[in-house]
């Protein structure tokens, strides 16, 4: 592989790795609160995806209730990401008032929270089948108005081509893992979330009302879950209502690889996925989707703590 | 009658299959052990019943289906004399299918489980999405499986005029015999012990039982009755690909497991029975003379929404699932109010 | 008294930096009652864990019956016939009573999956034997009248006591008891000592116990090891042991 | 010195685990200034009497006021912005997080920068020890200092009353004197002390009354000195 080539393939699998990385965020901090996997994450996904979608002004197909309808405004692209992500965040929100928090009161076992996320997945990707059809939408390509289609970063001779796009979701992603990190480890509701993730009951000892900080922790979950899913139809196009659903299941595969549960762990996780997938030999392609679950299961069963985790000592 | 078998034919049958899945997830989950690799199993098993049915047992001879059997499969055939005249292919082939399906996904399991099963809870959960998701990428790829496409074709085992209802002579006493094999399995010394070690895997070691063999064991049961039921549905369906035991059905099954209930042998099968057939039962409400159009529209189209938040909400209001231990007890010691009755009179 | 049943060498525990047992030796003689005494936090529970090998030991070795079990897996060490109990109790809560006592019958059972599922003749026999052994251990414990009631519904005291059964039920030489009389009442606690005597002359045990009731272990004990942070400091009959200065300190904290 | 309105005070209090009742029909009040000992057995329901003033355990039946207020409708975290900081059973320092991370949570009812700085300055003088290490992460502190942490934690609410879960557990005599030290100068500063002790002997010498737990209940209080000498104390807890 030529060096230039070798450089377009690392910049496109760090484009990707962060959204996988922001992405992953979402599940490994609902995971470091409650221990479960919250399996509507790949559902939120593509619903801030749509939402986005929608607020651009963009018109929907001729399926589902809402054939052919458009909003009468269009935001810009970047407003449009934020309010998307900010909409699939308060479906988080709903989400942990309505079940979570009902079936923590109750002390019903982590499995049934599992379900009972797997339930809302299924009801929420078909409202969106309801609402706007099957369809594949992709992002008029005047939401990057003015940029240019790809840039250039190498000389004429020896091009290094990038593609614009994968440059926009790299830049957003890294900002929202930067301002993510701060918000965590600098602020003092951050520092609430941290003590609230390693043991909830002497937090609340502490005077942290708990169950705030859960339904906060599933506002950021649902919110960078939305970024992550408009990026990915930007990059690409909505696929239809289970777009998100393959893509959660990858995201599995990162915060398990990171270790469950960990911040920094999750970043990695996501860039090393990435990457791994973006310099994988043409001629096994195929097999790419396979990259992210051969390396889980492998992980699983050599570090399933991950690769930043800790292990557990088991309490007798 | 004939009318209603011809419409939910297929659907009776389907119901009856997916509550043996219900079983084979159960099964590991009867020791602790929350695998969610049915469906992986249940694809092995329906390539298995694919390929060797249109590429390795050949067809009954004077039907239209390709070459005369060879010596080897018209023996197996006879020794099932109950095979309907005018089949393509006969049932006792399908029974080796399952026979043979099953087998392999019991090595393979072992293999599996070995090292996957020291992990516990959702890791567990997580390796075994992973190998599901794996196996259904070699599906997609590999020339055996058919690629995308898939194995289509697959001869039926009865009349071409006949509905789908016929399986029911094979599908009915197969799970009828898994439910019996895990009823009695909870009754006997090993199911015991499944159970010491999913209540408290360390006090049951502490208790002299080696949880690395049953963990496996529990494992291999399961994956052995999933794969004789995907032996059996890629006849059922006629044809097979890579769509066939997915993640999705990864969900569903658990699902089935959970709503239906996940501490006695009835629970999975009613939650397999009953959430196999909701999504049609919904149809059929929307039908209903008299409901406003917004509604029927809605129980129609939006059905699995509705589905959806079933399953959601169903885990808050029936935490033990639908059949509890305690409430098949009460049901079996207190007899019915009429019984009572008739004693007194 | 002279056969040396359970022998602990050097036995070594750390997690991480702290030091939890450290070389800890001792050896219980067949047949008497050892007592385990020590603070909160002296390791003695950790003790129990590294002899039934829920704990890997740092190092160290332990020997049962001549045999070295160091490396032997819980199940194999139950197997060989050290049962035990535990200080926050750990029955199987959905299950009945005598279905608890049953699954420890376990080791001593041979009927497979074939054999069990299809009920063959040396199955269900070896099912009605574990059926009625498990009733009479119940019945000595009291439990009888209750042997379908599952495990979590039963007060402490009679949670405890089933607990004892369970472990009686694996057939052990060596029995150990994690704070049997914790959170029973003072009745209950009253007839513990006589208990714990009939249940050992009755199965033939040698008894390792932990306990925080000082009268309560002094008038049951042969002899008494004391712990502290993880170290052997005292170990003898009880009058010696109460009156070690050593003990005194680290026991019943800093005397005037 | 039992005069006054009570600080806290439990009436017919009973609390269950499932089907097993592990308090039942506790009595018993705290005044102000005082520092009031619970000794008895593990597993007699110390702890769990702890808890459910904290409100981390629901009570099945009674009350419990804190000055005259009930706190039974109240959240764990309402609890403490009412005045009341628990030191848990072992400790339970954020081990993943630094030291003064541990303090400033202990501050996290409170909004005023420049008191939350002086209080943190006023644990550092407390326990030198904590000063030295305030950057390092709690769990690698050995056990006393993590005790010290806790209870410098507590402090940091500026509570009104402090619950304190055996202190004494798993640490060195010498560090259980350090800290029972401390626990005096907090007292004599004005704070209201319930403390849970095994080490009877330790917990007497520090209270001024007790209440001795027996299997979930009550079974006799008194003033520390007098339940010093009782025969039935000496049996079961001084050996």
């Amino acid at each position: 592989m030529e060096l230039t080539t070798l450089l377009q393939q690392l910049i496109n699998g760090l484009s990707i790795g962060s959204v996988y990385a922001i992405f992953a965020l979402g599940y490994t901090l609902i995971f470091s609160i409650l221990g479960i996997i919250n399996f509507a994450h790949g559902a939120v996904f593509t619903l801030g995806a749509y939402f986005t979608y929608a607020l651009t002004g963009a018109r929907f197909g001729f399926n589902g209730i809402f054939a052919e309808a458009q909003l009468p405004f269009g935001l810009p692209f970047l407003l449009a990401l934020f309010v998307g992500a900010g909409l699939a965040g308060l479906v988080g929100v709903l989400v942990e008032r309505a079940l979570f928090r009902p079936l923590r009161a109750r002390g019903a076992d982590p499995l049934l929270t599992l379900v009972s996320s797997l339930g809302i997945a299924v009801a929420l990707v078909n409202t969106i089948q309801y609402f706007v059809g099957a369809e594949v939408y992709s992002f008029p390509s005047s939401v990057l108005q003015g940029l240019p289609p790809s840039v250039n970063f190498g000389t004429p001779e020896a091009p290094l081509v990038v593609r614009t796009v994968q440059l926009v979701i790299g830049v957003i992603s890294l900002v929202i893992l930067v301002v993510l990190t701060w918000f965590i480890n600098r602020t003092k509701t951050g520092r609430a979330l941290r003590a609230v993730a390693e043991d909830s009951t002497t937090s609340s000892l502490l005077g942290i009302n708990t169950d705030r900080l859960i339904l906060l922790t599933f506002f950021i979950s649902g919110f960078v879950g939305g970024i992550a899913g408009t990026l990915v139809g930007l990059s690409v196009t909505i696929t239809g209502p289970y777009f998100g659903i393959a893509f959660g299941l990858k995201g599995l595969a990162v915060i398990v690889l990171g270790g469950l549960g960990n911040i920094p762990g999750a970043v990695l996780g996501g860039i090393v996925i990435g990457i791994a997938e973006n310099l994988l030999p043409s001629s096994a392609v195929a097999y790419k989707d396979a990259i992210a679950f051969a390396i889980l299961f492998v992980v699983l069963l050599i570090r399933p703590q991950g690769l930043l985790g800790r292990t557990q000592v088991q309490k007798v | 009658m004939d009318q209603f078998i011809a419409t939910y034919g297929f659907l009776m049958i389907n119901m009856l299959l997916q509550a043996v899945l219900a079983l084979s997830l159960y099964l590991p989950l009867m020791a602790g052990q929350l695998s969610l690799a049915a469906p992986g199993f249940f694809a092995i098993g329906g390539y298995v019943a694919a390929v060797l049915s249109t590429q390795k047992f050949l067809a009954v001879p004077g039907t239209s289906y390709g070459e005369p059997l060879n010596a080897f499969t018209l023996w197996l055939a006879g020794i099932f004399p109950f095979t309907p005249p005018g089949a393509a292919y006969p049932i006792g082939l399908v029974l080796v299918e399952m026979g043979i399906g099953g087998l392999l996904c019991g090595i393979l399991a072992v293999v599996i489980g070995l090292p996957a099963l020291r992990l516990r809870g959702i890791y567990l959960a997580l390796a075994t999405i992973a190998f599901v998701e794996i196996l259904r990428v070699l599906a997609l790829n590999l020339p055996i499986t058919g690629g995308a496409i898939g194995i289509f074709g697959i001869p039926q085992p009865f009349p071409q005029d006949a509905t789908k209802f016929s399986y029911a002579i094979i599908t009915v006493p197969f799970l009828a015999l898994a439910a019996w094999f895990v009823y009695r399995l909870e009754r006997s010394r090993v199911g015991r012990a499944f159970i010491a070690l999913r209540e408290d895997e360390l006090a049951a070691t502490a208790m002299g039982i080696d949880p690395t063999y049953h963990k496996v064991l529990a494992f291999v049961m399961g994956a052995v009755l999933a794969g004789m039921c995907g032996a059996l549905s890629a006849h059922v369906l006629n044809t097979w690909n890579a769509r066939q035991g997915t993640f999705d059905a990864s969900i569903l099954i658990l699902a089935y497991v959970i709503i239906g209930g996940s501490r006695v042998w009835l629970g999975p099968i009613v939650g397999g029975l009953f959430l196999t057939a909701l999504p049609e039962v919904l149809r059929q409400v929307a039908g209903i003379d008299g409901l406003p159009v917004w509604l029927s529209s809605f129980l129609s189209d939006g059905r699995l929404i509705i589905y959806g938040l079933l399953i959601a909400f169903g885990v808050l209001f029936f935490p033990q699932g639908v059949v509890t231990p305690e409430r098949l007890e009460r049901k079996a010691k207190s007899p019915s109010p009429r019984a009572a009755e008739e004693a007194v009179t | 008294m002279s056969e040396t049943l359970l022998d602990v060498h050097k036995l070594t525990c750390r997690f991480g930096g702290l030091i939890a047992v450290n070389e800890v030796s001792f050896a219980v003689q067949r047949d008497e009652i050892f007592g385990l005494i020590g603070p909160n936090g002296a390791g003695k529970t950790t003790l129990f864990n590294l002899i039934t090998g829920l704990t890997p030991a740092t190092s160290g070795r332990l020997t049962y019956r001549g045999d070295d079990i160091g490396r032997l897996k819980p199940h194999q060490i139950a197997a060989k016939g050290i049962a035990r109990t535990f200080q926050n109790i750990r029955l199987f809560g959905n299950l009945s009573a005598q279905q608890n006592v049953m699954v420890s019958q376990h080791v001593h059972t041979r009927s497979g999956v074939v054999a069990g599922v299809f009920g063959l003749p040396g199955a269900r026999s070896e099912e009605r034997m574990v059926r009625e052994e498990a009733m009479q251990l119940l019945e000595m414990v009291n439990l009888a009248d209750r042997a379908h009631v599952k495990a979590r519904n039963f007060p402490y005291g009679d949670q405890r006591r089933l607990e004892i059964a369970r472990a009686l039920a694996l057939k052990p030489q060596l029995l150990l008891l994690d704070e049997p009389g914790a959170g029973m009442n003072p009745n209950e606690k009253a007839s513990l000592s006589a208990f714990i005597r009939d249940v050992k002359d009755k199965f033939k045990l040698t008894i390792v116990l932990i306990e925080h009731n000082v009268p309560l272990v002094m008038g049951l004990c042969d002899r008494i090891a004391v712990l502290n942070f993880g170290e052997l400091i005292a170990l003898g009959n009880p009058a010696a042991v109460q009156n070690d200065r050593a003990v005194i300190e680290a026991y019943l904290g800093d005397e005037p | 010195m039992s005069a006054g309105t009570p600080l806290l005070e439990l009436k017919h209090l009973t609390v269950h685990y499932g089907a097993i009742q592990a308090l039942k029909d506790i009595h018993l009040v705290v005044y102000p200034g005082e520092v009031v000992t619970l000794i008895g057995a593990n597993g007699a329901g110390k702890s769990t009497t702890l808890r459910a003033i904290s409100r981390i355990i629901a009570a099945k039946a009674g009350e419990i006021l804190f000055e005259g207020q009930s706190l039974l409708a109240e959240r764990p975290d309402r609890v403490v912005r009412m005045g009341i900081a628990h030191v848990p059973e072992g400790r339970r320092v954020l081990a993943r997080m630094t030291v003064e991370d541990n303090l400033l949570l202990g501050a996290y009812i409170r909004g005023d920068s420049a008191g939350i700085a002086d209080d943190l300055e006023q644990q550092f003088e407390r326990f030198p020890r904590l000063r030295e290490r305030r950057e390092q992460l709690a769990g690698t502190l050995s056990g006393g200092e993590q005790q010290m942490l806790a209870i410098a934690r507590a402090l940091m609410s500026r509570p009104r009353l402090l619950l304190l879960d055996e202190p004494s557990l798993g640490l060195a005599p010498i560090v259980v004197r350090e800290i029972f030290a401390t626990l005096r100068q907090l007292n004599s500063a004005g704070v209201t002390v319930l403390l849970v002790e095994q080490n009877a002997t330790l917990a007497l010498q520090m209270a001024a009354r007790g209440y001795v737990l027996e299997a979930g209940s009550i079974k006799f209080s008194d003033t520390a000195d007098k339940l010093m000498i009782d025969e039935r104390v000496k049996q079961a807890y001084l050996g």
